[in-house]
């Protein structure tokens, strides 16, 4: 960029010329330059209007002359990029590399400046750095085309990652090593680097282990604990780094007195109550930590947002003593303004807002605004919700807060259309929706249809009929289908039901349900091919629809944190279904689910659950006795208990893993065939131990769990024996698809009966009906 | 990979005229992925002359038509870096205020008639500086009509938006935030459709919250203004009804006195 | 029925006793601002006047409702009117946590 | 290893020519340390003190033997850390280890005398003179301690960059003075009695964008003669400086982790890409250059008569004529890397691997 050489007479502009202009217009030009027809320029002028065409970014070279009156612009334009080429790149993938370079500005179709390769390659070769790779070679290569585009070509060679070969902690007279070293994320090179990488340095995870370090010590009362210097250094061949870190440890100190000052808002006795730190015990920056949160957090549910604890230590050097000081600074009381949601594109913000316990207009309060926040996670509709809370611009006083929610697929959508010689035309389509068109009730049509099994299901659920959360739903289903195909006995079953549901909150975790219903049974054994118990107890009724008036009250506690993943919380349903007198079959069933996310550990999540179901007839006995056609007795039957159409069953992969889906408990054959079929039971106790690990995957969607399960059903309350149990263990992976729920199960069932029907891999597409 | 027969792309052959016929052929019948990949190839093989400032614009509506708001932001801020003098500058600002206009969740949430101020407001808000940013720039431009018209719309939808929060709050006994949303609503945005409304909602509350004097003149404004407004006559707003909401098609959409009055 | 949970509802400001005792006549609003902090209601028809209001209903009881009214003349306080809920800071955190808190999240603060 | 080496672009060592040689070199004795330094990076060599050999294990192992024969006068399991080479003199055996200990022996018998502590890693050898053992850790710090009670006289502190090359350069006790190469590409000059810094003379400067760009350690061993003190800086240059005040006599463009060794008349240094130079040890001027041993990541050289003899990546030992540099010799010790300084007593040249075999060559 060359300045006019000779001096530059200053002269008034008549008009002016640009030269040398190819996809720039002459109109753009124009509009950056500073000096019109009619100025007067000098050297000043010309040089600002070389410097504003240049912030332009547009042009290689500018010259200003003067050719009598006229201002002559000559412009070399910079080359536009026709395509840009990467080569060599594994370790990071090359959409990640065209956003860092997007980002100077090197795109197809931009201008292209020289500058910018120096900055790829820069920039390039940091990223290679922080990942550990430091014989990176980046070479740049640019070949020019007609029409002033040019075509550019980044060629990398990654080289081998140096490898954390050696870490050493000098000046630990207390501890071991190992022990201080637990939880770093920097390691040297061991089996599991392949995947954790944790043999690679990076500088800030150097810092968050010395960070940890520094609290390990801070924690068992070294006040004067130090980390003094450390050294990184790298071999030659820059293959091997070695991590050094020379600590001064100091002396224990034990706190001599902990005093509680500043405007406490509540009684000053009530705040000391919340002090974990005694005085006499071993000083530990913890236990400062875990007390000053508790007063934040109690302040910050009465409305001071801004609260601020702070531990003044006054240490004491002689006899190793410290005093502590909670220095409370409540800050002014802060009021909520508005609340707003961000990144609802499908959720109305009715559905969202009616979850909050933080109202606007009110005094803030974190507990209602944490409340809100696990409020919205239940929904299963946001896959994160974040939380801001901006100050109102000119308050000291007033926040808004803002919920920034992610949008996740909360339903599954499956359509099948297929044919086949023995079913004939197959139809298929099951909608299922938590959130249906973002108004928070929930949706599912189910319809298949085929010579063998016909199935229509409609249900839809209002959680919040009422704004107090009462809700109300309903569900209609009618199918004729072959029992067998789901490893039940071998009959027709046609079924109609209509049920009402409704849902009554009593707390911010409890709620009643009740529902009512009516339905009817049609059973159409195959002769000769159906379980004789269950012929028996067809016979022994002597007819073959049985109608029921249903109802059925529950009562659930749900605290769990999420919907989909919850770490922690546990849930609770218990039912009791009853036919009312007049039905078919009078009888009722009890059931009682329990699950209990306990959170162990970041990475690890413990699952208890278990179920118990039982169920009985409260009609009276029916005995009849069948003749045969020549009037001798066939056989003696009676109908008792439970009807055997709506016995508990259990296996399969949403029950106990391992087994054939219902296969588990009494069976019988038929008369022609002895084939086991499976009747299910009247008593059902099944439980499961899982251990969840939620941070195996870095994103929500996906969860990998072990697990334990075990239980059984049993023919009636008396058959029960803790010896029949069935167990398998084995390991799950759930996975949220856009399409809906998928489960993968591989399982060993250790408890088992030679002729169990035993299933190691289990597949479980979208969510049950 | 396999040699054979691999015959020249035409993309990287055919003149620009052609190419810029090819892509606005694909563009008018709609296949806007074609269009969109013969438009990339002429701007970047014929990096200036007419037909590629052309393509440029007419490649952002693309981006625009498929529903993809972050590349024809790029791409139309791009084009006013690059040609802000250009003939069709006017369009090319009116066209990143349709971008955000239109930035919801595709089609589904128009044709089941929901209440789209149910949405997210952030993008509303800045359609609305785009189109502001249009006729300041360009008062004469032949879409500065139409600009000011949506920015009509665009300020009733917000305005809408926080009238559903001040009935909300309004239903719930919340009368301090209901009051404060609708006086919210009265300052940012004036003169829109549901002003009426705001100090219906404000009155209310504030007669709940047992400030005669300041319900009363908040009342009394409504009278001047909206004499016949449901509130001065009755209860008001209409609790939504019972059955409705039993179906699932039972739409969230609220009719408001401000409804009746655009319509009419 | 008085079985279905209602969730609280609070409004306004949570006035400080010691803080209103010292609001007097003459003071601006600057003074009255630092002792009591913004009103929950500055009606847009009345430039003149702060009102400080404060309601409570705890599971769907009736509103309390209490009005604390603050007219200025220009910039200075002219009357003091109303008044406002008198709460115990202990009991009402005892009460509002029963929410719960999420632990502290160590990344950021929240 | 060979293969996927230009896949991670670093540069095969270069093969072996077949040469006639013109002395012949034998094995006479060999011995196993320990597990050896493998990839600790510490370069740890055995030290001769008249014909008695001193070498140390970081398993903690401490041998003595006879440089001649190879009988072992005494070993002693440290149980100790040991990272440095064994520093010897005035009736003194004195270690350093990973932990920051600092512990003498008496080098007949090998029993202990005294115990201190520095604050970092100990890599160089201790260097004992004038009653003071001089020990420096890689924190740049470097410590005098009394050699009959190990009490600590003085204390001397220099800051070390943020990414430096491993190891750190062997103090050298001349003239009353301690000489120091830094990370930093300082030479420092201390005040034996009291450690008082008198001079510091820079003889590289990091230049470049990348930290790494940045490294120019002396971390290679320095030699002194006469007033005049050579080291060898990475990334930058080797240079001669007078103990006067440090003023640079003379520099060369070199890249040298390894160091130099002085003859008579020359000065040699194996740079990084596996050149050894013969250099005139007063202009610098390169009198011969031995480029048959690229990229083999040789060690600091060692002058043997008229031979010099480096070690390297492959575990094989090289002998060079020192007017010529023409090979003389080629042995192998046990096919593992020697990174360690090879040892010269008189005929004998001791060379230890990283798995810590130590063997004993002669040259007849």
């Amino acid at each position: 960029q060359s300045l006019p050489a000779q001096p530059f007479e200053p002269f008034t502009i008549s008009d002016i010329r640009v030269d040398g202009l190819q996809r720039i217009s002459a109109g753009t030009v124009f509009t950056y330059m500073p000096l019109e027809r009619g100025d007067h320029v000098d050297q000043a002028a010309a040089a600002r209007a070389i410097r504003a065409l240049f912030r332009t970014g547009f042009f290689n070279d500018i010259r200003l002359e003067r050719q009598a009156d006229i201002l002559v612009v000559t412009v070399q334009e910079r080359p536009a990029i026709n395509k840009i080429t990467l080569v060599g790149n594994k370790d990071i993938k090359t959409e990640e590399l065209n956003k860092n370079l997007k980002e100077i500005g090197l795109a197809e179709g931009e201008t292209f400046d020289r500058l910018q390769l120096e900055r790829v390659v820069q920039e390039l070769t940091r990223a290679y750095n922080n990942r550990g790779k430091y014989n990176v070679a980046v070479q740049p290569s640019v070949t020019p085309l007609d029409r002033n585009r040019v075509d550019v070509q980044i060629d990398i060679k990654e080289g081998k990652a140096a490898r954390i070969r050696h870490i050493n902690i000098v000046g630990n007279e207390t501890f071991e090593q190992d022990e201080l070293r637990k939880g770093w994320e920097s390691n040297t090179t061991n089996w599991k680097s392949w995947y954790k990488r944790d043999d690679q340095y990076s500088r800030e995870k150097l810092s968050g282990d010395l960070e940890k370090l520094n609290s390990y010590y801070l924690d068992r009362g070294y006040v004067d604990f130090d980390v003094e210097s450390t050294q990184v250094s790298i071999s030659p061949d820059r293959r091997d780094m070695y991590l050094s870190a020379n600590v001064h440890e100091g002396e224990t100190y034990t706190i001599s007195e902990v005093i509680v000052t500043g405007d406490t808002i509540i009684p000053h006795e009530e705040m000391e109550r919340l002090v974990l730190v005694r005085p006499d015990t071993i000083f530990s920056r913890r236990l400062l930590e875990i007390t000053s949160d508790a007063m934040t957090a109690l302040l910050g549910n009465i409305g001071y947002a801004f609260a601020n604890v702070t531990p003044v230590p006054e240490v004491d050097r002689e006899n190793r003593k410290v005093k502590i000081n909670f220095y409370v600074e409540p800050g002014k009381r802060v009021q909520v303004r508005q609340v707003r949601f961000v990144g609802n594109t499908r959720t109305g913000d009715e559905v969202m807002r009616r979850e909050l316990r933080q109202f606007e207009g009110s005094w803030y309060s974190q507990s209602a605004i944490d409340r809100s926040k696990i409020r919205l996670n239940r929904l299963g509709f946001f896959s994160e919700v974040e939380i801001e809370t901006p100050a109102v611009p000119g308050t000291d006083d007033q926040v808004d807060v803002v919920f920034k929610v992610t949008e996740t697929t909360s339903g599954s959508f499956m359509v099948g259309l297929g044919y086949s010689q023995l079913a004939g035309l197959i139809t298929s389509l099951s909608v299922s929706q938590n959130n249906f068109l973002g108004t928070g009730n929930r949706i599912g049509v189910a319809i298949q249809n085929n010579a063998y099994s016909k199935r229509y299901d409609v249900n839809y659920f209002d959680p919040y009929y009422t704004r107090e959360g009462v809700s109300v739903g309903y569900n209609l289903t009618y199918y004729e289908l072959d029992q067998s195909n789901f490893n039940i006995a071998t009959y027709y079953a046609d079924r109609g039901s209509a049920r009402a549901i409704f849902g009554l909150p009593l707390s911010e975790t409890d709620s009643v349900g009740l529902s009512f219903g009516i339905d009817y049974n049609t059973i159409r054994p195959v002769e000769g091919y159906t379980a004789q118990p269950i012929v028996d107890y067809i016979d022994a009724l002597g007819q073959r629809t049985f109608h029921a008036w249903r109802t059925e009250l529950s009562w659930a506690r749900d605290s769990r944190n999420a919907y989909w993943n919850p770490t922690r919380g546990t849930y609770q349903r218990a039912a009791a279904e009853l036919t009312l007198p007049g039905s078919t079959v009078e009888y009722y069933k009890f059931n009682y689910q329990f699950a209990r996310y306990w959170p162990v550990h970041r990475a690890l999540v413990l699952l208890t659950s278990a179920e118990i179901g039982y169920g009985d007839s409260y009609g009276d006995r029916v005995e009849r006795v069948i003749y045969n056609e020549d009037g001798t007795v066939a056989r003696e039957v009676v109908a008792d208990g439970l009807p055997f159409f709506e016995n508990f069953y259990a296996g399969g992969v949403r029950s106990i893993r391992g087994f054939e889906d219902n296969t588990l408990g009494p069976w019988a054959t038929a008369e022609l065939s002895n084939w086991r079929q499976p009747l299910g039971g009247a008593l059902k106790t099944t439980g499961s131990f899982e251990a969840i690990f939620p941070t195996l995957f870095d994103t929500d969607k996906t969860r990998l769990s072990a697990f334990i399960d075990f239980g059984n059903v049993y023919r009636s309350a008396n058959d029960f024996e803790f010896r029949e149990f069935r167990g398998s263990a084995g390991v799950s992976l759930q996975w949220q698809a856009p399409v809906g729920p998928i489960v993968l199960n591989f399982s060993y069932p250790f408890m088992s009966d030679r002729d169990d029907r035993t299933e190691r891999l289990q597949f479980s597409f979208g969510s049950q009906f | 990979c396999g040699r054979w027969g691999k015959r020249e792309d035409p993309l990287e052959t055919l003149p620009v005229e052609t190419l810029y016929a090819q892509a606005k052929a694909s563009l008018e019948k709609g296949n806007l992925s074609r269009a969109q990949r013969v438009y990339q190839r002429l701007i970047a093989r014929f990096p200036y002359g007419a037909y590629t400032e052309q393509a440029q614009v007419e490649l952002a509506y693309v981006y625009y038509k498929s529903n993809r708001p972050e590349d024809a932001t790029s791409a139309v801020n791009r084009f006013i870096r690059t040609y802000p003098a250009h003939a069709h500058i006017d369009y090319v600002h009116y066209l990143r205020g349709l971008i955000n206009f239109d930035r919801q969740d595709g089609m589904v949430l128009r044709m089941a008639r929901l209440d789209p101020t149910q949405r997210e407001q952030v993008s509303l808000q800045q359609a609305f500086n785009d189109f502001n940013d249009l006729i300041q720039r360009f008062p004469q431009s032949r879409y500065a009509p139409d600009a000011r018209a949506r920015m009509m719309h665009l300020r009733n939808q917000m305005a809408r938006h926080d009238l559903n929060v001040a009935v909300f709050y309004l239903e719930r006994r919340a009368w301090v935030a209901a009051a404060n949303r609708s006086q919210h609503l009265i300052e940012q945005y004036p003169q829109t459709i549901y002003t009426a409304d705001a100090l219906a909602v404000m009155s209310e509350s504030y007669a709940r919250l047992q400030q005669e004097t300041l319900a009363g003149d908040a009342r009394r404004v409504l009278e001047l203004n909206f004499p016949d407004h449901p509130y001065l006559h009755g209860s008001w707003p209409a609790e939504r009804s019972w059955w409705r909401k039993l179906t699932p098609f039972g739409s969230d959409k609220r009719s408001y006195y401000g409804d009746l009055r655009a319509s009419s | 029925c008085g079985l279905l949970y209602k969730v609280d509802v609070y409004q306004g400001n949570l006035l400080d006793p010691d803080a209103v005792a010292q609001v007097q006549p003459g003071l601006t609003k600057r003074q009255v601002h630092s002792l009591l902090g913004s009103p929950s209601v500055e009606d847009p028809f009345h430039h003149s006047r702060w009102d400080y209001v404060s309601t409570i209903s705890r599971r769907g009881a009736p509103t309390t409702v209490k009005n604390l009214t603050l007219t200025f003349d220009g910039d200075v306080l002219a009357s003091v009117e109303g008044d406002y809920l008198e709460h115990d800071n202990l009991a009402l955190y005892r009460h509002i946590s029963k929410y719960g808190n999420l632990p502290k999240d160590k990344k950021k603060n929240r | 290893c060979g293969k996927n080496a230009k896949r991670d672009n670093v540069e095969e060592p270069a093969e072996l020519l077949e040469f006639t040689p013109s002395v012949s070199v034998s094995k006479v004795w060999s011995q196993d340390l320990g597990k050896g330094e493998r990839r600790l990076g510490i370069r740890q060599h055995p030290t001769i003190d008249g014909t008695q050999a001193y070498a140390a294990d970081p398993k903690g192992k401490l041998y003595a033997f006879d440089a001649i024969s190879g009988a072992t006068a005494w070993s002693v399991d440290t149980k100790l850390r040991i990272s440095s080479s064994p520093g010897v003199g005035e009736g003194t055996l004195v270690i350093g280890t990973l932990d920051g200990d600092v512990v003498a022996f008496n080098p007949d018998t090998g029993s202990e005398r005294w115990r201190n502590r520095v604050t970092a890693e100990v890599v160089a050898a201790p260097v004992v003179a004038r009653g003071i053992v001089v020990v420096r850790g890689i924190d740049g710090r470097v410590f005098a301690f009394s050699i009959i009670d190990g009490e600590r006289r003085w204390v001397y502190d220099h800051g070390t960059p943020a990414l430096t090359l491993r190891g750190s350069s062997a103090p050298i006790l001349a003239e009353g003075l301690v000489l120091l190469g830094y990370d930093s590409g300082q030479v420092v000059a201390l005040r034996g009695e009291d450690g008082v810094q008198l001079w510091e003379q820079a003889i590289a400067f990091g230049e470049g964008r990348t930290e790494l760009e940045r490294m120019v350690d002396i971390d290679g061993e320095m030699a002194y003669d006469a007033g005049q003190l050579y080291a060898a800086a990475f990334n930058a240059q080797v240079v001669g400086v007078s103990l006067e005040g440090g003023r640079p006599l003379w520099n060369r463009e070199m890249s040298s982790y390894a160091g130099v060794a002085l003859s008579d008349s020359k000065l040699f240094v194996t740079d990084r890409d596996g050149v050894l130079w013969a250099l005139d040890r007063d202009n610098g001027a390169a009198l011969w250059k031995q480029d048959g041993l690229g990229h083999r990541w040789l060690t600091t050289p060692a002058v043997q008569g008229t031979r010099v003899v480096v070690g390297d990546v492959e575990g094989y030992l090289h002998w060079f004529d020192i007017e010529t540099g023409q090979p003389a010799a080629r042995e192998r010790l046990d096919g593992k890397p020697i990174r360690a300084t090879p040892q010269v007593l008189g005929d004998t040249v001791l060379a230890v691997s990283t798995a810590g075999r130590l063997g004993a060559f002669r040259v007849h």
